[in-house]
C-alpha cells in the first residue's frame, strides 16, 4: 500500500510538472501568435515559486483550512490517475467517478476559503465558478453515461483497453458528436476563454482569488495546474483512447491542451446566464440525440 | 428479549410522565425525554441487530406484530434521529407555547413509528401511520404558524386515504388484513389499481413532485427542533410505503422493452426525476435556509423513488443506503442551522452572515453534514449516489439520467449557498456577541458528524445489512467485502479514497507550514478597489446569491403553487353549488334536490 | 447657416421683451450672454425652460475681487434649437449669497455643491449645499477664489528634500554592457566586410 | 541611454536576511513581477505599447495583476492628486511583502507641470518609499523596460528593500502623510 501510495504521489508530481511546463509552452505559442516574444518555457514554474516566496496575509482559520482542503483534494484525485493503461497507482480502484466527485471536493474547499475571505467579489466569483460547474457537468456525464454503457466498466484503465482493442477505434471517432461535446465541457472545466467567467480579471477584480496572496496563491495556483492536468488526462483517456506508453500519452496531452488553449485565445467571454444558456441549448442536444443513437439505435462507428 | 408492544407502552406512558414534568420544569422534562428515548433506542439496537425481539401480543388488543429486516432498518434510523434531535429539546421547549404536550406528542409519535414498522397487518398500519400524523399535525404550529399544520395535515390525510382504498381493494380481493399474504395475492387490474394508490400515499409523505407544496411550508415553519424530525425520519414514511408498492406490489404492466421495466415503475421513475429537477431548482432560489433544506429533502426523496423503481439488486441498496446518508445528513444540517436559528433567532440568508467566528463547531457540523448530501467522497452520500449512478447508467436511462446527474451537481450549489451567506463572509456587528452552542447540544452534532464520516469511509457493514433486507424483499443482493463495494461496471473503495484524500491533505498541510507563516488581517481589510467602505453589511454578498441562474426560470417557478389554487378555487365553487342547491331559502327547491338524488342512486337497486 | 442666424435674432427678442438685460455678447455662433439682475435670474431661467431650454448645461461663478464681486453663470441648452444661453449675473462678494435654482432644475444640486466649496457661494433652498463634494478635509479658503495662491499653498503642504545628485542602481563592475558594446561593434565590422570604419 | 546612474552598493549584514533561502526567492522574485494595474495618472497611456507586440513585458516575466494581495510592483502612472494619493497608501499597505514602487514620469519626482497646484503633491518619496524612478514627461515605452530592468538590477543587488524602509521608519512617513492629507481613511457620504 505504500508503494502505490508513493507511486500516486509521483504521478500527481508529475502531472503538475508537465501541465505547468505545457502551460508554459502555450504562453510562448500565444505570444508568438499575437507577434510578440512570449515569456520563457518555465515561466510558471518561477511564478509559482516567487509566490511560494512571498509573505503573505489570512483572514482566519477558515480562509487557510479551505485551500489546504482544495490542494489536499486535487492532490488525492490525481493519484487516482492513470497515464497508460498499465501504469496506475491504484489497481481498478480508477473509477470515473472519483475524479469527477473529488474534484468537486478541490472546487468546495476553494469556494469555501474564498467566501470566507469576506470580499464580495470572492462570493460573486465563487457563484460564477458553481454555476458554470452546474452548465459543463449535466452534458459532459450524459456523454460519460453512454461511453460507460458501452463498454460496460466505469474504469478508465477498462474504456481505454475497450477503445484499444477494437482496432485502435477511439470513442471521438466511434461518438463524434460526444467527442465534441467532451471538448467543450473539457473548456468549461479548465476555465478557458469563453467559459472563464468566474476569473474574469476585468469584471470581478480575478473572482476567488481575489484575496489571496503568496503562498495561498501559489497552492491555488498548484491546484489550477493539478485540477487541468487531471481534465485534459481525463479527455485523452475517454475520448482518445488511452496511450500504450507514456510518449504517445504526451502527445495526445499536449494536442489537446494547445488546441483548447488556441481557441480560448482568440475567444471574448461569455456573460454568466450566456453560459449557462448555451450549455444547456446545444451541448446537451447532441449529448442526448448521441446517447440515444448509441444506446438504442446502436449505430456506433 | 426487549419485546415491541412493551416499548410501545412505555413509551406511551413515557409520554404521560413527561407531559407532568414539562409542566412542573421544562428542563427536566426534555432530560426526561432524552432518556426515554435513549432506553428506547438502546434496547431496539440490542436486540433489534441480531432479529431477536419478542413480537407476542399479550395488552394491546387486535394488534400484531412480525420482525422483519425492512421494518426494523427504517425504525433503527428514524429512532436514532429522534434521540439526536431530543437532546435540543431543553434549550427551545421555553419559548413555545404549549411546551408541556410537546414532550407527549414527541414521544407519543414515536411509539406510533415503532408500531408503524414491526406491525404485519394493514389496518394497525393504518392506525399508527395515523396517530404519527396526528400528533406530528399538533407539533407543528408550536412553530407559530397554523398555515404549515393546515397544509401538512390536508397532504397526509389524502394520502392516508389513497391508502386505506388501497388496503380495502386488497381485503375484498385477498380477503386478509396480512400486508404480505394481502401484496402477494394482487394481480392483473387490482395489482395495477392498488399500485397507483399507494404510489400517491408516497408521494404525499415523501413531498414528490406533484404533491410537494406542503414540504417547504411545514418544514420551514416548523419549530427549530422538531424540523429536523421531519425532514430526517418522518419523510421515510413515505419511502416505506414507496417500498411496499414498488417492490412488493411491482405489477407487470406492458414492458418497456429499451429498459427493460415496467411502465408504472419507468414512470414513477421519471416522476421522481421531476422531483429531484424542481426540487434543487426551487431551493437554489430560496432564501430561508430551513425551506432550502426541506426542497434538499424533496430533491433527496426523488433520488430514493428513482433508486427503488429500477428493479434491481445495485438500484435498491443505493436506495436504502441514501435513506440512511439523508436521514443523517439532513437531520445534521438542520440541527446546525437550528442552533443558529437560536443565537440570533432568525433562519433567513438576508440577516444572517459570519457567524463561524463565533459557532465554529455548529459550522464544521454544517459542512460535514453538506458534504455529504452533496455526495463528495469522503462522506456517506457520495456511496449512494455512486450506487444509484449505477444501476441508471445499467440501464441506459438518458432522460433518468439527466436529472439525476443535475440533482447531485444542483445539490452542491444549493447546500453552499447557507453556507456562504449564512457562515461565512463578513461578520455582522449585530451577530459579534453570539456565544457557540451549549454543550448538550454539541454532542449530536459530534455524533452526527462521525456517523457521517462513517458511513461513507467504511460502508461495508452497513451494506452487508442491506443484503439482507434485499435477499428478504427477493432481490439478489451486492457483493460487498469488507473494504470495496463491487456494483455491475466498476469498483470502489471508499476507505482508499478517504486514506488517499487524508494523504493529499497531509501533503498541502506540508506545503503550508513549511512556508512563512502569513499575517493575520481582520475581514474588513479587503480589496475593495481603493474605496474605504466602513459598513460591512455592504462587503456581505448573501441576498439572491445564484441571482443570473434564478431570471433563466424566473416566471415558471410558482406553476404547482398556481395549479393548486386553482385547484382549491375549483373545490370551493363546487361548495357554493351544493349549497345553493341546498340550502335555499325556500324549502319546496331543497326537498326535491333530495329525493332526486335518492331516486338516481336507488334507479339500479330497486327496479 | 442661415437659420442660426435667426435662431440668436429670436433668442434675442426673447430675452429682451422678460427682462431688462444691462449687457448681450455674442460668444460663437450658436452661444450667446446676457448680464441681468441678480432678482430676475429665476423668472427668465422659468421663461427659457418653458420655450424650450430644458437642459441646464453648467452652473459656476467668475471671482472678480477688484469689483468686490461674484460673477454667477448660467449655461442652458435647447435639444430642438441648437443654441447656448449664458445668464450671468454679478452678487456681491462679501456675502454671497444666491437663491438655489433647484425647483426650476433639480440637476443644479451638485452644481451648487461645487460652487459653494470652490467659492464659498450659499445657495439657500438647496438643502445639502454645505456638504463637502470633491475636496476631502479641505482646510484653507475656497481655492477658486483669485486671492488664493496654490503655490504658496502646495509650498507649505507638499515639503520637497534635495534628492542625491546621482541616484541610480546601475552596478560599475557589471560586463553585461561592455559585451554588448563589443558584440555590436563585430556585427557592424561583418556587416561592411571587416574593413575600419 | 542610460536612464540613472549607480552610487555605492549598501553592505548587507547577513542577520538582515531573515532566512537563507530569501535569497534564493530573489531570483524568482526577480523573474516574475507584477504589475497592480493602478493607473493613477497620464503616464498609463504608456503601459499597453510596453505590454504588446513591440516591447513585449511578458519575456522580462512581468504581467499585470489585478489586485494589490497579487501584485509585487505599484506602478504610480504620473501625477498624483490628494485623493488618489489617500487610496494608493491605502492599497500600498494592503500589498504583501516584498512590494516594491515605481514611479513614471516627472510628476512624483518634482511635481512635474503641475508643482504649483492646490491639488497635486511634489515629491512622492514623501509618502510611500520609491525604488525607481523613470524620469520624462511621460517616458516613451523603451525608457519604462529600462525602468524595470533596473528594479530587476536592484532586486539583484538587494538595494531593493523600499518596503523594509517603510515598515522601519513607519512614524515619519505617517506623519508626513497626516501633515499634507490631513487624515488617509476618510468617511464619505457615498461609502457610509
Amino acid at each position: 500500500m505504500i508503494l502505490n501510495i508513493l507511486i500516486g504521489i509521483g504521478i500527481a508530481f508529475f502531472g503538475f510538472v508537465l501541465q505547468t511546463s505545457i502551460a508554459g509552452i502555450n504562453r510562448k505559442i500565444v505570444g508568438r501568435l499575437q507577434k510578440r516574444h512570449g515569456p520563457r518555457w518555465y515561466q510558471e514554474f518561477i511564478d509559482i515559486f516567487k509566490l511560494l516566496s512571498k509573505r503573505s496575509i489570512t483572514h482566519g482559520w477558515i480562509f487557510d483550512f479551505g485551500v489546504i482542503m482544495a490542494l489536499g483534494g486535487i492532490i488525492a484525485t490525481a493519484m487516482f490517475m492513470p497515464l497508460t493503461n498499465n501504469f496506475l497507482a491504484f489497481e481498478n480502484f480508477d473509477n470515473f467517478f472519483i475524479f469527477v466527485y473529488l474534484i468537486a471536493v478541490g472546487m468546495l474547499g476553494m469556494a469555501m476559503s474564498a467566501s470566507g475571505s469576506g470580499n464580495p467579489w470572492a462570493s460573486i466569483g465563487v457563484m460564477r465558478a458553481l454555476t458554470t460547474m452546474l452548465a459543463y457537468e449535466v452534458p459532459f456525464l450524459i456523454v460519460v453515461l453512454t461511453i460507460i454503457n458501452l463498454t460496460g466498466n466505469s474504469s478508465l484503465t477498462e474504456i481505454m483497453l475497450y477503445q484499444q482493442a477494437s482496432g485502435n477505434n477511439w470513442f471521438l471517432i466511434a461518438l463524434p458528436i460526444g467527442g465534441l461535446v467532451g471538448f467543450i465541457a473539457l473548456m468549461g472545466m479548465l476555465g478557458k476563454k469563453p467559459f472563464e467567467t468566474y476569473v474574469a480579471p476585468a469584471e470581478i477584480a480575478s473572482g476567488p482569488m481575489v484575496e489571496y496572496g503568496g503562498k495561498q496563491l501559489g497552492m491555488l495556483f498548484i491546484m489550477n495546474e493539478i485540477s487541468a492536468f487531471i481534465e485534459v488526462s481525463l479527455f485523452v483517456h475517454l475520448f482518445l483512447g488511452g496511450a500504450t506508453n507514456i510518449f504517445e500519452f504526451l502527445i495526445k496531452y499536449f494536442v489537446v491542451y494547445t488546441l483548447a488553449n488556441l481557441i480560448s485565445s482568440v475567444n471574448g467571454r461569455f456573460k454568466i446566464d450566456q453560459v449557462v444558456k448555451f450549455f444547456y441549448k446545444w451541448p446537451l442536444i447532441m449529448a442526448v440525440t448521441q446517447a440515444v443513437i448509441a444506446i438504442y439505435f446502436g449505430w456506433v462507428i | 428479549m426487549a419485546s415491541v408492544e412493551l416499548l410501545i407502552l412505555f413509551l406511551v406512558g413515557a409520554g404521560v410522565i413527561a407531559y407532568i414534568l414539562t409542566r412542573f420544569n421544562t428542563f427536566l422534562g426534555s432530560i426526561f425525554t432524552i432518556f426515554a428515548v435513549m432506553f428506547v433506542f438502546v434496547s431496539l439496537a440490542g436486540y433489534g441487530f441480531g432479529m431477536n425481539m419478542d413480537t407476542t401480543v399479550n395488552i394491546l388488543p387486535g394488534i400484531s406484530f412480525t420482525e422483519t429486516y425492512l421494518g426494523f432498518y427504517f425504525a433503527i434510523i428514524i429512532v436514532f434521529v429522534y434521540l439526536m434531535v431530543s437532546f435540543f429539546h431543553p434549550y427551545y421547549l421555553s419559548e413555545y407555547k404549549y411546551k408541556n404536550s410537546y414532550n407527549l406528542l414527541f414521544l407519543l409519535s414515536l411509539a406510533g413509528i415503532l408500531g408503524a414498522f414491526y406491525t404485519d397487518n394493514f389496518l394497525n398500519l393504518f392506525f399508527f401511520f395515523e396517530l404519527i400524523i396526528w400528533t406530528t399535525m399538533f407539533l407543528i404550529p408550536q412553530g407559530k404558524s397554523k398555515e404549515a399544520a393546515v397544509s401538512y395535515f390536508g397532504f397526509s390525510i389524502a394520502g392516508s386515504v389513497a391508502m386505506l382504498i388501497g388496503i380495502f381493494i386488497t381485503y375484498n380481493v385477498s380477503g386478509t388484513f396480512s400486508i404480505y399474504q394481502g401484496l402477494a395475492a394482487l394481480s392483473g387490474t387490482n395489482a395495477i389499481f392498488v399500485f397507483v394508490l399507494f404510489i400517491i400515499a408516497a408521494f404525499a409523505k415523501l413531498g414528490s413532485f406533484p404533491l410537494h407544496i406542503w414540504l417547504p411550508i411545514a418544514h420551514g415553519n416548523a419549530p427549530h427542533p422538531f424540523s429536523p424530525v421531519l425532514s430526517g425520519a418522518l419523510v421515510k414514511l413515505g419511502a416505506f410505503i414507496g417500498v411496499l408498492a414498488l417492490i412488493r406490489i411491482a405489477p407487470a404492466t406492458g414492458l418497456f422493452t429499451a429498459m427493460d421495466l415496467p411502465i408504472g415503475q419507468y414512470v414513477v421513475a421519471i416522476l421522481g426525476s421531476m422531483s429531484i429537477v424542481f426540487g434543487t431548482l426551487m431551493a437554489i432560489k430560496e432564501d430561508d435556509a430551513k425551506k432550502l433544506l426541506a426542497y434538499s429533502s424533496m430533491s433527496h426523496g426523488g433520488y430514493i423513488l428513482v433508486a427503488f423503481s429500477i428493479l434491481n439488486g445495485i438500484a435498491f441498496a443505493g436506495g436504502f443506503y441514501h435513506i440512511l446518508a439523508h436521514a443523517l445528513a439532513s437531520a445534521g444540517a438542520f440541527m446546525a442551522i437550528a442552533a443558529v436559528a437560536r443565537a440570533t433567532g432568525t433562519t433567513k440568508m438576508k440577516e444572517l452572515g459570519g457567524m463561524i467566528h463565533k459557532m465554529p463547531i455548529t459550522y464544521l457540523a454544517y459542512l460535514i453534514a453538506i458534504i455529504s448530501m452533496a455526495g463528495i467522497p469522503p462522506m456517506g452520500g457520495f456511496i449512494s449516489k455512486w450506487l444509484i449512478f449505477q444501476a441508471v447508467i445499467d440501464k441506459g436511462m438518458i432522460f433518468v439520467g439527466i436529472a439525476v446527474f443535475f440533482g447531485s451537481v444542483g445539490s452542491f450549489l444549493y447546500v453552499f449557498r447557507p453556507l456562504a451567506a449564512l457562515f461565512l463572509g463578513q461578520e455582522l456587528t449585530e451577530y459579534k456577541k453570539v456565544k457557540e452552542a451549549p454543550l448538550l447540544m454539541l454532542i449530536p452534532t459530534f455524533i452526527l458528524m462521525g456517523l457521517n464520516v462513517y458511513t461513507g469511509v467504511f460502508p461495508g457493514g452497513i451494506l452487508k445489512f442491506i443484503n439482507n433486507i434485499i435477499v428478504e424483499l427477493g432481490y439478489t443482493g451486492i457483493e460487498v467485502s469488507t473494504y470495496e463495494i463491487n456494483g455491475t461496471n466498476g469498483i470502489l473503495n471508499p476507505a482508499l479514497i478517504g486514506l488517499i484524500f487524508a494523504v493529499g491533505s497531509g501533503i498541502a498541510f506540508l506545503i503550508f507550514i513549511v512556508l512563512k507563516k502569513s499575517r493575520k488581517v481582520e475581514l474588513m481589510d479587503t480589496y475593495t478597489a481603493a474605496n474605504f467602505v466602513h459598513d460591512e453589511h455592504l462587503l456581505h454578498y448573501a441576498v439572491d446569491f445564484y441571482a443570473p441562474l434564478e431570471r433563466l426560470y424566473e416566471k415558471q417557478s410558482n406553476w404547482m403553487t398556481k395549479f393548486y389554487t386553482a385547484l382549491a378555487e375549483k373545490v370551493r365553487e363546487l361548495g357554493k353549488l351544493g349549497k345553493y342547491l341546498f340550502m335555499s331559502k325556500n324549502i319546496s327547491t331543497t326537498v326535491f334536490w333530495i329525493v332526486a338524488i335518492i331516486i338516481f342512486l336507488l334507479w339500479g337497486e330497486v327496479l | 447657416m442661415m437659420n442660426s442666424m435667426n435662431n440668436i435674432k429670436e433668442v434675442e427678442d426673447l430675452v429682451n421683451k422678460t427682462v431688462k438685460v444691462l449687457k448681450t455678447e455674442n460668444i460663437d455662433k450658436n452661444q450667446i450672454a446676457f448680464e441681468i439682475e441678480k432678482l430676475e435670474v429665476h423668472r427668465l431661467l422659468t421663461v427659457l425652460k418653458n420655450t424650450g431650454w430644458i437642459q441646464l448645461s453648467y452652473l459656476s461663478a467668475i471671482d472678480w475681487p477688484d469689483e468686490n464681486k461674484f460673477e454667477v453663470v448660467y449655461i442652458v441648452f435647447n435639444w430642438e434649437k441648437p443654441v447656448y444661453i449664458q445668464v450671468r449675473t454679478k452678487i456681491d462678494r462679501g456675502n454671497p449669497v444666491m437663491e438655489s435654482i433647484l425647483p426650476i432644475f433639480p440637476g443644479a444640486k451638485y452644481y451648487e455643491r461645487e460652487a459653494h466649496e470652490f467659492f464659498g457661494i450659499a445657495f439657500p433652498g438647496n438643502p445639502d449645499y454645505e456638504k463637502q463634494l470633491i475636496l476631502e478635509n479641505w482646510d484653507d479658503i475656497p481655492p477658486l477664489r483669485k486671492d488664493f495662491d496654490p503655490s504658496a499653498y502646495s509650498a507649505r503642504k507638499f515639503p520637497s528634500r534635495e534628492y542625491p545628485q546621482d541616484f541610480s542602481v546601475k552596478d560599475p563592475n557589471n560586463k553585461t554592457l561592455e559585451k554588448t558594446e563589443e558584440r555590436k561593434k563585430r556585427a557592424k565590422a561583418l556587416r561592411v566586410g571587416g574593413k575600419k570604419q | 541611454m542610460l536612464s540613472t546612474k549607480y552610487t555605492e552598493k549598501t553592505k548587507l549584514t547577513k542577520d538582515e536576511i531573515d532566512r537563507k533561502w530569501w535569497e534564493v526567492g530573489d531570483y524568482f522574485r526577480r523573474n516574475s513581477l507584477w504589475l497592480l494595474m493602478y493607473c493613477t495618472g497620464c503616464c498609463a497611456v504608456e503601459l499597453p505599447p510596453s505590454m504588446t507586440s513591440a516591447y513585449d513585458m511578458e519575456r522580462l516575466g512581468m504581467g499585470p495583476m489585478a489586485t494589490p494581495r497579487q501584485a509585487d510592483i505599484l506602478l504610480v502612472s504620473g501625477y498624483l492628486s490628494l485623493k488618489t494619493l489617500r487610496r494608493l497608501i491605502y492599497t500600498y499597505e494592503q500589498m504583501s511583502e516584498p512590494k516594491y514602487v515605481i514611479g513614471l514620469g516627472s510628476c512624483p519626482i518634482n511635481g512635474g507641470i503641475y508643482h504649483d497646484s492646490h491639488a497635486v503633491i511634489n515629491q512622492l518619496d514623501q509618502y510611500i518609499p520609491v525604488d525607481v524612478y523613470v524620469a520624462g514627461c511621460m517616458p516613451n515605452p523603451e525608457s519604462i523596460l529600462n525602468g524595470f530592468v533596473d528594479l530587476m538590477e536592484s532586486i539583484k543587488n538587494k538595494t531593493a528593500n523600499s518596503w523594509k524602509k517603510y515598515r522601519d521608519n513607519n512614524e515619519w512617513y505617517k506623519q508626513n502623510q497626516k501633515d499634507a492629507l490631513g487624515e488617509v481613511i476618510i468617511h464619505d457620504e457615498f461609502h457610509e
